[in-house]
C-alpha cells in the first residue's frame, strides 16, 4: 500500500466504520466502531513507521489522491499530505479515539449506532483536517467536525445540551466562515494574478506574500478569528466550557484532545506562514489576550464547582500557553506550543476520562457533593493525580517540557536576543504576569483535587461518614433497582475500604455493573495515556526532534518580517532603543504603508 | 426634428390617420418623463390604497390601480425605445389583471361567505 | 566588579577587579586561574554513568509500591524494597564518593546520560536550548547526597515501623512518596543543568504534597499540603524566570558552562549585558526562600506537620528544606551579579531565624516547635550564605539534618506511644515511662545540639556562621550577628522547653485523639498486629497505655544520635587543629566557592581566613564566639529549667501577667498566633485574589462576557425581529409593509450606490 | 447631470408634502381637514410638476415651457382619481374612481401612439374587469347608508384606514427611490438615447415590412405598377438609407427584359403600430401568447370552482362521503346495544 492509499484509507475506514454501524445490530455498534477506530490507529502506526519525511519537514506524499479531473471543483484538489507535526497530531487524534470509545462501552446506553457511527465520522473529518494540503479539503474536514460534535453533544449531552449545541455551532461555525472568507479572499486574488484557480496551500502562502500590507494584515485578522474561535482564545472562549460540560465524556475527551488542536494547527499550518508581516503586528496585541486568558481563566477556575467545567476552563488557560507559545515565533516556544498540543491532548483528555468514569458511578460532577473518594477509588485517585500533576506541569512528566519551553519562548519574544528570532511580545512583566498563572494553575487542580479525591469520604449514595464506619463500596447508582446501589458497608470490616465489588447479590437492573474502584477495561484504558504522558517527559527529545523542522519551514520567513518591521519602527522613532540589526538587515527602512498603520498601533500597545 | 403633439382632440381624431403616418416620430423625452412620473405617482398611491384599506374588494382594486401604473411605465419604455415588447408585455398585463380579478374576485366572495365581513383583520391566521 | 569590593570589604583585592590598578591584575589572573583550575576542569566521565541508579532505584521502587498498591499488597514488602532501594543508591553514593577525589585537581565531573529536553535552530551560542539528563558532580553533590541518601534510608526503615498501622493500601502510598522524593532530590542535587534542578525541585515539592497530605482525610492535612505546593509554586515562578534569564545571558542552563562564563566574568572585572542580569540572583533566590521555608514564604512549612513524622524528619526537616541553601551553594557565582543580592540573602535569613525562634517560643505543638526551629535554622544558614561562608552554611545544613531529624523522629515516637498526643502541656516525664529511655535521651542529645552548646556539631556549623557575620562590618552584617545570638539564646530556651515539659519532671500523660495522625475515622478496629493500643474515640487516659517503640524506631534514635555526634567530628578536628575540616574540604571542591575568597585560599585553615584575624569585643574572634555561645545556649536552658522544669506554675503566671500588661500583652498573643502572617497572607493575596477573585472573574465571565457581550451580540437579530414584531400581526398587509419597504431600502441603497458612481 | 445644483432636494420636498397632503385625506377626520389635505397634495403635486419641467428642461437643453401639455393633464386626472380612489371610504364610488384612471390612462396612451392598447385599456379594464368588480361588490358589500357624500355611511373598516403613516412611509420611500432614478439619471440624457432608439426602431421597423411580403408586393404595386417583386440571387433585399427611408430592390420586367432596381418606398410602407405589436407578439412571444391563453382558461376553470355555492352537507351526506352507512333508527338504542355494536369493530377478546 503506497504512503497516500494509506491515508486515504484511514479517511475512509471510519467512514466504512460509519456505515457498518448503520446497517448492523445495535448491540454491535460499539464494537464496529472500536475495531475501525482501531484499525485506523494501526494504519497510521504502519504510516509513521514507513513515513520517509520525519526529519526533512517536507509533506508526503503531497499529491493528489485522485486522478486529474475526479473532483472538477475549480481549483480544489483532493490533496493529502503530512509532515511531521501534522502525523503527530494525527497520531495523536487516532490514539485517543479509540479509548474515548472504549471508555464510552458503559456510559452509552441508548442510541449506541448513533454515537459510534458519528464518533466514526468525526474521526474522519479531524484527519481529513489534518491531511489536507489544499484548503479547501482542509476546510471541509475543518467545518465538518463541528456536525458530528453537534450531534453527540445534542443527543447525549447533559441537562443543557441543546443550548450548549447550539453555542458550540454558532461560535465555531461562524468563525470558521470568516475564515474560509480570508482563504477565497487569497485564492481569488491569486487567481487573478495568474489566471488559474489553485487552492493549495503552498500556492496560497505564496501568493500572500504578494499582497498589500492592508489586506495580508485583514486576511491574517480574518483567518485568525476561525482559529481562535476554535482554540479556544479569551474573549470568544465561552463555548467550551458549556459543550464540555454537557458533551459526553469521549465527546469532551475528543473536544479537548483534538478539536481544540484544529484551531492551533490553523494558526500554525495557516496562518502564520500565510501573513508573516501581519503577525509580528498583531502578535503583540494577542499575547496580551494571551496573558489575559491565562490569569483570568485560572483565577475562574478557582471559582468553579463543576469538576469538568473546571477542567474545561483550565483548557482555555492551557491552550492561552500554548498560543503564547506560539506566538513567541522562535524555534523554542513554536516547538513547545506544539508539544504543548500533544500533552494538553493526553493529560486533559485522560481527566476527562477519569471524570467520566467517577460520574458513572456516583452522577455528579459537582464538587460540593463529592469527597475524599481515594478512600474508595484509591487507583482512581492514582490517576487522578498523576494527570492532574501533568496538567499542573510537574517536570518529568509531559506537561512540563512544553509548557517549559512555551514560556522560555515567551520570555526570550519579549526581548532582542541574538537567536536570530527577535521578540515581539511585549513587555516582560506582561509575560511574568502570565507565568503567574503557574501559581493559579496549581490552586485551582490542587483545589479539585483537594475536594473530591481527599478529604473525608462524602458522596451521593454514601452520606458522611462522620462518626460510622468506613462505607466501603458503592454500587452503580444508576437507577436500576434496589440492589444496584447498595452500599454493602460494614466498614469496621474492611481493612482498606476499596475492595471492588461485584457485588453478585444485587441481581435485577440490565446494565452494566460497575465495581467500586475503575475496572480492568478503565484501568487498560488510562494506563497507556499515563505511560505516555511519563515517556513524553522524561525523553521528549524524540518529539522534539522531529518537531523542529517543521517549525523552521513555518517561521522561515519570519527573521525577515520582524526586520522589515523593526525597520519599519525604527523609522518612525518609535524603537526606543533600537536594537542592533543584522548587518544584511536592509539599511533603508521599509517604506511605511500607511495601511499598516493599525497594525503598529496595535503593536505599539503592546509595548 | 420637431414633433406635432396631438392635442387630446386632434390626438383621438389622429387615430385614424396614424396607420398612414408612417414617419416614425421619436419620443419627446419630456413626454416619457412626465409619463414615467405618472406612473410612479400612480403605482405609489396604490401601493398605499394597498396598505391602508382594509377591505380586501378595495386591496384587489388597488393592486389593479398598481397594474395600471406599471402598464403605463412599459408603454411610455417602449415608446422611448421605440419598441413593441413595451405594449406586448400590457397585453399580458391585462391578461392577467383579468385572471386575478377572476381568480381573486372569486377568492373574496368565498372569504365573505366565511366570515360575513371583507375586512381583511378578520383573516389573521399567518400570525405565528 | 565594583560591588565585589563592597560585598567583601575583607576581600583580597585579587578579585576585586578594579581596585587599584598596578598589582591587581595579575592577582586577578591568579585568583581567576586558582578558579578556573576545577571549573574549567569539568569534564565528562562517561565511565560514572552508573551513577544513574542513584536517581534510577528510588523511582523504581516508587513505581513498584504504586504497583503494590495497585495489586493490594497487605505485607511490609514496599518498605523492605524502599529500604533497599534507598540503601543501594546511598552505596552508590559512597562508592562514588569514594571515587572523587576531592582535591582540586580531580574537578567537577559531569555525565551524560541521555536526552532529554534539546531544541537546536543555529549554530550561535544562544541558538539552542538544551537540557539533558545528565549528571554533575562535584564536592558539594557528594556532600549532599551522602545525608540525603543516608537520611532517607535510615528514615525509611523508621517509617516501616512507625507506619505499620497502614499496611495495605496507604503503606504503598507512603513509601511511593518516598521513592518519588529521593529521585527528585536525587535530581536537584546530581543534576548537571538548572532544568533538571528544577525539576527535582518541583519532584520535591510533589512529593511533598502528597506526603503532608498523606493523611487525607483530615481536611487540615489537605489544606496544609495545598498550601504547601502553591506556596513553592511561588518559589518556582522565580526560580523558572530565574532559569530563563540565565539563559538569555549565559546562552546556557549547563553548570559547566555557566561557572565557566562565571568566572571569566569575575576574572575579567566586567559582566556585560543587561540590568536583567542583575536581577538573576533575585529571582533564583525566591525560589530557594519558597523552599526554604523564608520570609515571606515560610508559613507552609509548620503547617506540613500535618504529615506523618518521619516525612516532617526527612523532607521538613533534613533534605528538603535545604534545596534553598543548595541552590545558592550551588549558583554561588550568580549571586555575585548583583551587589546587594547576598546582602538581601542575609538579611532575610537573619530575620527570619530571629522570626521563627520568637514563634517558637510560644507553640505547644511539639512538631510545630520543631518546625519553626528548623525554619529558624534554615534562617541561618541563609545568613551565612549571606554573608560568605558557603562552607559554613553547608555545614550547617549538614548538622542539622542529623540533629533535627532525631529530635522529630523522637517525637514521632512520642506520637506513635501516645497516640497522637503532641502537646506538651499533656506529657511529662517521659525519662521515667518504661520502653521511652532511649526517645527521652536521644531526644536530649537532639535539644543539646540544636542549642549549639559547645562542642556539638551544630557548635561548629553555627558558630562559624556568627563569626563571620560578626567579623564583617558591613550592610549591617554584626547587628544580624548580634540578632543571631539572640536567636540563639531563644532556641535553648524553646529547645529545652520542650525536652523539660515533656522529658523532665511528674510522669503523667494524656494520650491523644488520634490514631496517630491516621485518618480521623473508620480504621480503628484492625490494625491487626497486636499492640493493644487502643485509638480512636473510645481510647482515653483511663486504662492507656503508651506504646513503647521496637527495634526499628529505637535502632534508627540511636543511629541518628551516632550520627549527629559524628556530625561535629570535622569541626573537633579542625578545632583542635588536628587536621582540615572535612565538609570544608568538600565544599570547597564545589562552585559555591567561586568568587568566594574565604575557601579559595588556606584550606587547611578551613573556613573564615579573615576572621582570624578580626577581633570581637576586643577578643579573639574564635575565643569570643565561644564564650558568647555558650552563655547563649545555657542562658537559654538555665531559662527553661526555671520555668519549665524547677516552677512549670511560674511560667503560667508570668504568661497571665504579660497577657494582662497592657503595653506587651499584645506580644505574647502575635508570638502564640504566629505574628498574624497567615490571617495576613490570607487578608492580602487569597481572599481578595484566588476567592474573591476568582468569583468576580468567573461572574463577569459568565455574566458579562458571555451572557452580555456573546450572548448579547447573538441576540442581535432577534431584538431587530421583535422591533419589527408589531408588523407580523397576521395580517397580509402588515408584510405587504415590510416586503415593499424592504425592497425601497434595497432599492434606495443601490441608487445611493449609483448616484455616488459606484456602478 | 444628476440635479439642478439650486434645487436638489425640490423633488423629495414635494413628495414629502405631497405624503402629507395624503396622509391628511386618507385618515378619517372632519371634512376641513380633508380640504387642507387636498390642497397640501395639490401643491405637492404643482410643486414636482413644477420641478420635473425644470429638470426636464435642464436634462434636455431645451426652452422652457416646451411641456407636452396634454400628457401632463390626463396624468393630472389620472393621480387625482387614484388619490380619491384609495381615499374613498365607498368602494363603489372607489371603482368608479378607478374607471376615471383607467380613461386617462388611455388618453396617455394615445399620446404615446399607442393606439390599440388605449383602447384595449378601456374595454378590459373599464368594460370587463370593473364590471366584475361591480359584480362582487353588490354581492358582497354592506352599505348601512346610501346618503352620497356621507362617510360616516360606510362600514367601519372602509372608514378606518390601517396603519397609513408607515404606509405613507414606505409609500414616500419608494417614491424618493424611483424619482431619484427617473430624474437623476446619469447615463445619457433620454433625448439622446431616444434618438438613437428611434433611428434603430426605423430600421427594425422597416426590416419588418420583410416579414409582411403580401403588404410589400401592395406597396410595391403601387409605387411602380407592373413591377415584380421576385426574389433575386440575394433575396428581396430592403436597404435603408440614413435618413430613414427605405427602398427595395426589385425585378423590372419590361417587355421581356429583365433587370432590377432599387425604388424607393413611401413612409407610409411601413408598418403602423397595430401590426407591429401583433408582429412582435406572434413572432417574439409566442409561447407566452400561449401560456397567457392557458393562464386565462385556467383562471375560468378556476373561478367556477371558487364561485360554485359550497352545501352544507348534512350529517347523512358526511358520513357516506366518509364510507359509513347512513344512520337508521336501530342506532337510537340503548346503551348496552351501542356497545354491541361498536364491539363489532373491536377485536375479538374485547368483551370476554
Amino acid at each position: 500500500m503506497t504512503l497516500s492509499a494509506m491515508l486515504l484509507w484511514m479517511l475512509l475506514a471510519p467512514l466504512v466504520g460509519a456505515v457498518a454501524i448503520a446497517v448492523s445490530p445495535r448491540h454491535l455498534a460499539k464494537h464496529i466502531g472500536l475495531a475501525s477506530s482501531l484499525v485506523v490507529l494501526f494504519l497510521s502506526i504502519v504510516f509513521a513507521v514507513q513515513f520517509p519525511a520525519w526529519t526533512t519537514g517536507a509533506f508526503v506524499p503531497d499529491t493528489n489522491v485522485f486522478p486529474d479531473g475526479v473532483v472538477s471543483l475549480t481549483g480544489v484538489t483532493f490533496t493529502l499530505g503530512v509532515d511531521s507535526v501534522s502525523l503527530l497530531l494525527i497520531l495523536l487524534t487516532t490514539f485517543l479515539t479509540p479509548l474515548a470509545l472504549w471508555g464510552s462501552y458503559t456510559a452509552i446506553e441508548g442510541r449506541e449506532r448513533e454515537f459510534y457511527g458519528w464518533f466514526l465520522t468525526l474521526l474522519s473529518a479531524m484527519l481529513l483536517a489534518f491531511m489536507a494540503r489544499d484548503v479547501i479539503a482542509f476546510y471541509v474536514g475543518y467545518e465538518f467536525t463541528i456536525v458530528p460534535m453537534l450531534f453527540l453533544i445534542a443527543i447525549f449531552g447533559g441537562d443543557d445540551r441543546k443550548y450548549a449545541s447550539l453555542k458550540f455551532f454558532v461560535f465555531t461555525f461562524v468563525g470558521s466562515v470568516i475564515t474560509l472568507a480570508a482563504l477565497v479572499y487569497v485564492a481569488s486574488k491569486s487567481a487573478e494574478a495568474t489566471k488559474v484557480w489553485d487552492f493549495s496551500l503552498s500556492a496560497l502562502q505564496a501568493h500572500a506574500k504578494t499582497l498589500s500590507p492592508k489586506e495580508q494584515f485583514w486576511v491574517f485578522v480574518a483567518l485568525m478569528v476561525g482559529f481562535c474561535v476554535k482554540v479556544p482564545f479569551f474573549p470568544v472562549h465561552t463555548w467550551l466550557p458549556l459543550a464540555h460540560t454537557q458533551a459526553p465524556t469521549a465527546g469532551s475527551v475528543i473536544l479537548a484532545g483534538t478539536l481544540l488542536k484544529l484551531g492551533t494547527y490553523g494558526v500554525y499550518r495557516i496562518a502564520l506562514p500565510m501573513a508573516p508581516n501581519a503577525a509580528v503586528e498583531t502578535v503583540g496585541f494577542l499575547a496580551i489576550l494571551c496573558v489575559i486568558a491565562v490569569v483570568a481563566i485560572s483565577l475562574v477556575c478557582c471559582a468553579q464547582t463543576d469538576m469538568k467545567k473546571l477542567v474545561a476552563y483550565s483548557s482555555v488557560a492551557h491552550m492561552g500557553v500554548c498560543m503564547l507559545g506560539m506566538l513567541s515565533l522562535n524555534p523554542l516556544g513554536m516547538n513547545g506550543s506544539i508539544l504543548y498540543m500533544i500533552n494538553h491532548g493526553l493529560s486533559t483528555g485522560a481527566l476527562f476520562l477519569c471524570i467520566g468514569f467517577m460520574y458513572e458511578r456516583y452522577h455528579t460532577k459537582d464538587m460540593d457533593q463529592l469527597s475524599g473518594l481515594a478512600k474508595v477509588m484509591p487507583i482512581w485517585a492514582f490517576f487522578v493525580v498523576f494527570f492532574t500533576m501533568t496538567s499542573v506541569g510537574l517536570p518529568g512528566l509531559n506537561g512540563f517540557v512544553s509548557e517549559f519551553l512555551c514560556l522560555m519562548g515567551a520570555f526570550a519574544a519579549t526581548t532582542h536576543t541574538d537567536s536570530g528570532f527577535p521578540g515581539l511580545l511585549g513587555p516582560k512583566w506582561m509575560i511574568v504576569a502570565g507565568v503567574g498563572s503557574l501559581i493559579f494553575g496549581a490552586v485551582y487542580m490542587l483545589y479539585m483535587v483537594g475536594r473530591v479525591v481527599w478529604g473525608p469520604l462524602k458522596a451521593p449514595g454514601h452520606g458522611d461518614d462522620h462518626g460510622h464506619g468506613a462505607v466501603a463500596a458503592v454500587g452503580h447508582a444508576g437507577g436500576h433497582g434496589a440492589g444496584q446501589g447498595a452500599a454493602s458497608g460494614a466498614g469496621s470490616s474492611s481493612t482498606t475500604a476499596a475492595g471492588p465489588k461485584h457485588d453478585d447479590s444485587a441481581a435485577g437492573g440490565h446494565g452494566h455493573r460497575l465495581p467500586t474502584d475503575l475496572s480492568a477495561r478503565e484501568i487498560a484504558i488510562l494506563a497507556p495515556l499515563a505511560v505516555i504522558c511519563l515517556v513524553i517527559g522524561i525523553h521528549p527529545y524524540p518529539l522534539l526532534d522531529v518537531i523542529t523542522p517543521s517549525t523552521k519551514a513555518t517561521l522561515a520567513g519570519y527573521p525577515e518580517a520582524v526586520r522589515d518591521f523593526d525597520a519599519t519602527r525604527e523609522s518612525r522613532g518609535e524603537l526606543a532603543t533600537a536594537p542592533a540589526l543584522p548587518a544584511d538587515a536592509p539599511t533603508t527602512p521599509a517604506a511605511t504603508d500607511a495601511s499598516t498603520a493599525l497594525g503598529s498601533n496595535l503593536g505599539v500597545i503592546a509595548r | 426634428m420637431t414633433t406635432v403633439l396631438p392635442s387630446l382632440a386632434s390626438g383621438l381624431a389622429s387615430v385614424a390617420l396614424a396607420a398612414s403616418d408612417a414617419v416614425v416620430s421619436p419620443a419627446d423625452p419630456r413626454l416619457v418623463q412626465v409619463a414615467l412620473v405618472i406612473s410612479v405617482l400612480l403605482f405609489v398611491i396604490g401601493l398605499i390604497g394597498f396598505l391602508t384599506r382594509r377591505n380586501m374588494i378595495m386591496m384587489f382594486l388597488c393592486t389593479e390601480l398598481m397594474l395600471q401604473a406599471a402598464c403605463i411605465a412599459f408603454v411610455t419604455f417602449g415608446r422611448m425605445h421605440m419598441n413593441a415588447s413595451g405594449q406586448v408585455f400590457v397585453i399580458f398585463i391585462l391578461t392577467v389583471a383579468a385572471a386575478e380579478a377572476a381568480l381573486a374576485l372569486g377568492l373574496v366572495v368565498l372569504l365573505y361567505r366565511k366570515r360575513e365581513t371583507l375586512s381583511s383583520e378578520a383573516w389573521a391566521e399567518l400570525k405565528e | 566588579m565594583t560591588h565585589l569590593a563592597t560585598l567583601f570589604p575583607s576581600l583580597p583585592s585579587a578579585l576585586a577587579g578594579d581596585g587599584d590598578a598596578h598589582g591587581t591584575a595579575h592577582r586577578a589572573a591568579e585568583g581567576a586561574a586558582a578558579a578556573a583550575t576545577w571549573i574549567g576542569g569539568a569534564t565528562a566521565h562517561p565511565e560514572y554513568s552508573w551513577a544513574g541508579w542513584i536517581l534510577l532505584l528510588p523511582l523504581l521502587s516508587a513505581v513498584f509500591c504504586f504497583l503494590c498498591g495497585a495489586f493490594r499488597v497487605k505485607n511490609k514488602l514496599p518498605a523492605l524494597v524502599t529500604i533497599a532501594a534507598l540503601g543501594s543508591a546511598f552505596g552508590l553514593v559512597l562508592t562514588l564518593y569514594l571515587k572523587y577525589d576531592p582535591t582540586h585537581a580531580s574537578g567537577p565531573m559531569t555525565v551524560h546520560l541521555f536526552d532529554w529536553i534539546r531544541v537546536v535552530w543555529g549554530e550561535k551560542p544562544g541558538q539552542s536550548f538544551v537540557a539533558d539528563w545528565s549528571l554533575y558532580i562535584d564536592g558539594l553533590t557528594l556532600f549532599w547526597m551522602l545525608f540525603v541518601t543516608g537520611l532517607g534510608t535510615l528514615i525509611a526503615i523508621f517509617a516501616s515501623e512507625y507506619m505499620e498501622s497502614d499496611v495495605g493500601g496507604n503503606y504503598c502510598r507512603f513509601f511511593g512518596a518516598v521513592g518519588i522524593f529521593l529521585f527528585a532530590m536525587g535530581s536537584l542535587v546530581m543534576g548537571g543543568n538548572l532544568a533538571l534542578l528544577y525539576l527535582g525541585w518541583e519532584g520535591v515539592g510533589v512529593a511533598s504534597y502528597l506526603l503532608i497530605g498523606y493523611y487525607y482525610g483530615k481536611p487540615t492535612a489537605v489544606a496544609a499540603a495545598k498550601k504547601a505546593f502553591v506556596m513553592n509554586r511561588v518559589g518556582d515562578l522565580g526560580l523558572l524566570v530565574g532559569i530563563y534569564l540565565t539563559w538569555r545571558h549565559f546562552g546556557s542552563i549547563d553548570y559547566a558552562t555557566i561557572f565557566k562564563a562565571c568566572s571569566e566574568t569575575i576574572a575579567n572585572g566586567s559582566h556585560g549585558g543587561d540590568w536583567t542580569k542583575g536581577l538573576i540572583p533575585y529571582f533564583l533566590m525566591l525560589g530557594a526562600f519558597g523552599k526554604s521555608a523564608q520570609i515571606p514564604l515560610f508559613t507552609w512549612l509548620p503547617d506540613a506537620m500535618e504529615g506523618p513524622t518521619p516525612v516532617s524528619a526527612l523532607i521538613h526537616a533534613a533534605t528538603m528544606v535545604t534545596a534553598g541553601v543548595y541552590l545558592i551553594a550551588r549558583l554561588y557565582p550568580l549571586f555575585l551579579l548583583h551587589p546587594h543580592a547576598l546582602h538581601t540573602v542575609a538579611w532575610i535569613g537573619g530575620l527570619t531565624a530571629f522570626l521563627a525562634a520568637t514563634i517558637g517560643m510560644m507553640q505547644y505543638d511539639m512538631k510545630r516547635v520543631f518546625a519553626y526551629s528548623t525554619v529558624s535554622q534554615l534562617g541561618y544558614m541563609f545568613l551565612g550564605l549571606g554573608v560568605g561562608t558557603t562552607f559554613g552554611a553547608c555545614y550547617h545544613v549538614f548538622t542539622h539534618a542529623f540533629f533535627k531529624a532525631l529530635l522529630f523522629l523522637a517525637s514521632g515516637a512520642v506520637m506513635h506511644g501516645f497516640a497522637g498526643q503532641l502537646d506538651i502541656r499533656k506529657i511529662s516525664g517521659l525519662r521515667n515511662v518504661p520502653g521511652f529511655k532511649i526517645v527521652a535521651w536521644t531526644m536530649l542529645i537532639g535539644c543539646l545540639w540544636l542549642s549549639a552548646l559547645p562542642f556539638t556539631a551544630a557548635f561548629f556549623s553555627k558558630d562559624t556562621i556568627l563569626l563571620v557575620a560578626m567579623t564583617d562590618e558591613s550592610h549591617g552584617n554584626r547587628i544580624l550577628a548580634w540578632l543571631g545570638l539572640l536567636t540563639a539564646l531563644m532556641t535553648a530556651y524553646y529547645t529545652f522547653r520542650v525536652w523539660f515539659r515533656v522529658c523532665g519532671g511528674e510522669t503523667a500523660y494524656q494520650p491523644g485523639d488520634e490514631a496517630h495522625g491516621h485518618d480521623d475515622h473508620g480504621h480503628d478496629a484492625d490494625h491487626g498486629h497486636g499492640h493493644g493500643h487502643s485509638h480512636g474515640h473510645a481510647a482515653d487516659a483511663h486504662g492507656f497505655h503508651p506504646h513503647a517503640p521496637r527495634f526499628a524506631i529505637n535502632g534508627v534514635l540511636l543511629l541518628l544520635a551516632v550520627g549527629a555526634i559524628l556530625a561535629g567530628l570535622p569541626g573537633l578536628i579542625e578545632f583542635l587543629k588536628m587536621g582540615p575540616n572535612w565538609a570544608a574540604e568538600m565544599i570547597a571542591a564545589s562552585s559555591a566557592t567561586i568568587g568566594v575568597p574565604n575557601l579559595t585560599e588556606g584550606l587547611a585553615g578551613g573556613h573564615a581566613e579573615h576572621a582570624h584575624h578580626a577581633t570581637v569585643l576586643g577578643m579573639d574572634g574564635h575565643t569570643a564566639m565561644f564564650l558568647l555561645s555558650t552563655v547563649a545556649g545555657f542562658g537559654g536552658i538555665a531559662i527553661a529549667a526555671y520555668y519549665h522544669l524547677v516552677r512549670r506554675r511560674a511560667a503560667e503566671t508570668l504568661k497571665q501577667a504579660l497577657l494582662a500588661n497592657p503595653l506587651i500583652g499584645w506580644l505574647p498573643r502575635a508570638l502564640e498566633n504566629k505574628w498574624y502572617v497567615d490571617e495576613l497572607y490570607d487578608a492580602l493575596f487569597r481572599y481578595p485574589i484566588v476567592v474573591f477573585g476568582g468569583h468576580v472573574l468567573a461572574w463577569i465571565d459568565r455574566y458579562i462576557l458571555d451572557g452580555g457581550i456573546i450572548n448579547g451580540i447573538a441576540r442581535i437579530p432577534a431584538w431587530i425581529g421583535r422591533l419589527f414584531q408589531p408588523l407580523y400581526n397576521g395580517l397580509l398587509q402588515g408584510y405587504a409593509i415590510t416586503m415593499v419597504g424592504g425592497i425601497g431600502l434595497i432599492l434606495a441603497w443601490i441608487v445611493y450606490v449609483w448616484m455616488k458612481g459606484g456602478i | 447631470m444628476p440635479f439642478p445644483s439650486l434645487t436638489p432636494y425640490a423633488l423629495y420636498i414635494a413628495g414629502a408634502i405631497g405624503a402629507i397632503g395624503l396622509y391628511l385625506l386618507i385618515r378619517p377626520g372632519p371634512v376641513n381637514v380633508r380640504r387642507a389635505g387636498t390642497l397640501i397634495g395639490l401643491a405637492g403635486v404643482g410643486l414636482l410638476v413644477s420641478e420635473a419641467i425644470h429638470i426636464v428642461d435642464a436634462s434636455v437643453g431645451g426652452p422652457a415651457g416646451g411641456i407636452p401639455l396634454i400628457p401632463c393633464i390626463l396624468g393630472f386626472i389620472a393621480v387625482a382619481g387614484a388619490t380619491r380612489m384609495v381615499t374613498h371610504p365607498k368602494p363603489v364610488f372607489a371603482a368608479l374612481y378607478f374607471i376615471l384612471v383607467v380613461v386617462s390612462s388611455a388618453g396617455l396612451f394615445l399620446s404615446m401612439q399607442a393606439e390599440f392598447m388605449a383602447f384595449a385599456l378601456i374595454i378590459v379594464y373599464a368594460g370587463a374587469i370593473l364590471i366584475t368588480y361591480m359584480f362582487v361588490l353588490m354581492l358582497a358589500q354592506q352599505s348601512p347608508s346610501e346618503s352620497p357624500g356621507d362617510i360616516e355611511g360606510a362600514t367601519h373598516y372602509d372608514r378606518v384606514p390601517r396603519e397609513p403613516l408607515a404606509a405613507i412611509a414606505v409609500g414616500f420611500l419608494l417614491l424618493a427611490t424611483l424619482g431619484t432614478t427617473i430624474f437623476g439619471s446619469r447615463v445619457a440624457p433620454i433625448g439622446d438615447a431616444a434618438n438613437a432608439a428611434v433611428a434603430r426602431a426605423t430600421v427594425e421597423r422597416w426590416r419588418e415590412l420583410e416579414s409582411l411580403p403580401r403588404r410589400l408586393d401592395a406597396e410595391i404595386a403601387l409605387v411602380r405598377p407592373g413591377a415584380v417583386a421576385a426574389p433575386d440571387e440575394n433575396g428581396r433585399v430592403l436597404a435603408i438609407a440614413r435618413d430613414g427611408s427605405a427602398s427595395v430592390r426589385i425585378q423590372w420586367d419590361d417587355n421581356g427584359t429583365v433587370r432590377t432596381d432599387a425604388i424607393p418606398l413611401p413612409a407610409s410602407a411601413a408598418p403602423t403600430n397595430i401590426q407591429t405589436v401583433g408582429l412582435a407578439l406572434v413572432k417574439q412571444f409566442p409561447a407566452s401568447l400561449e401560456l397567457a391563453s392557458v393562464i386565462l382558461l385556467m383562471a375560468m376553470f378556476g373561478a367556477v370552482v371558487l364561485a360554485r355555492k359550497q352545501i352544507e352537507l348534512g350529517e347523512d351526506e358526511r358520513r357516506e362521503a366518509a364510507g359509513l352507512r347512513r344512520l337508521s333508527l336501530d342506532d337510537a338504542e340503548p346503551i348496552g346495544r351501542g356497545d354491541a355494536t361498536a364491539s363489532k369493530a373491536a377485536p375479538v377478546g374485547g368483551r370476554s
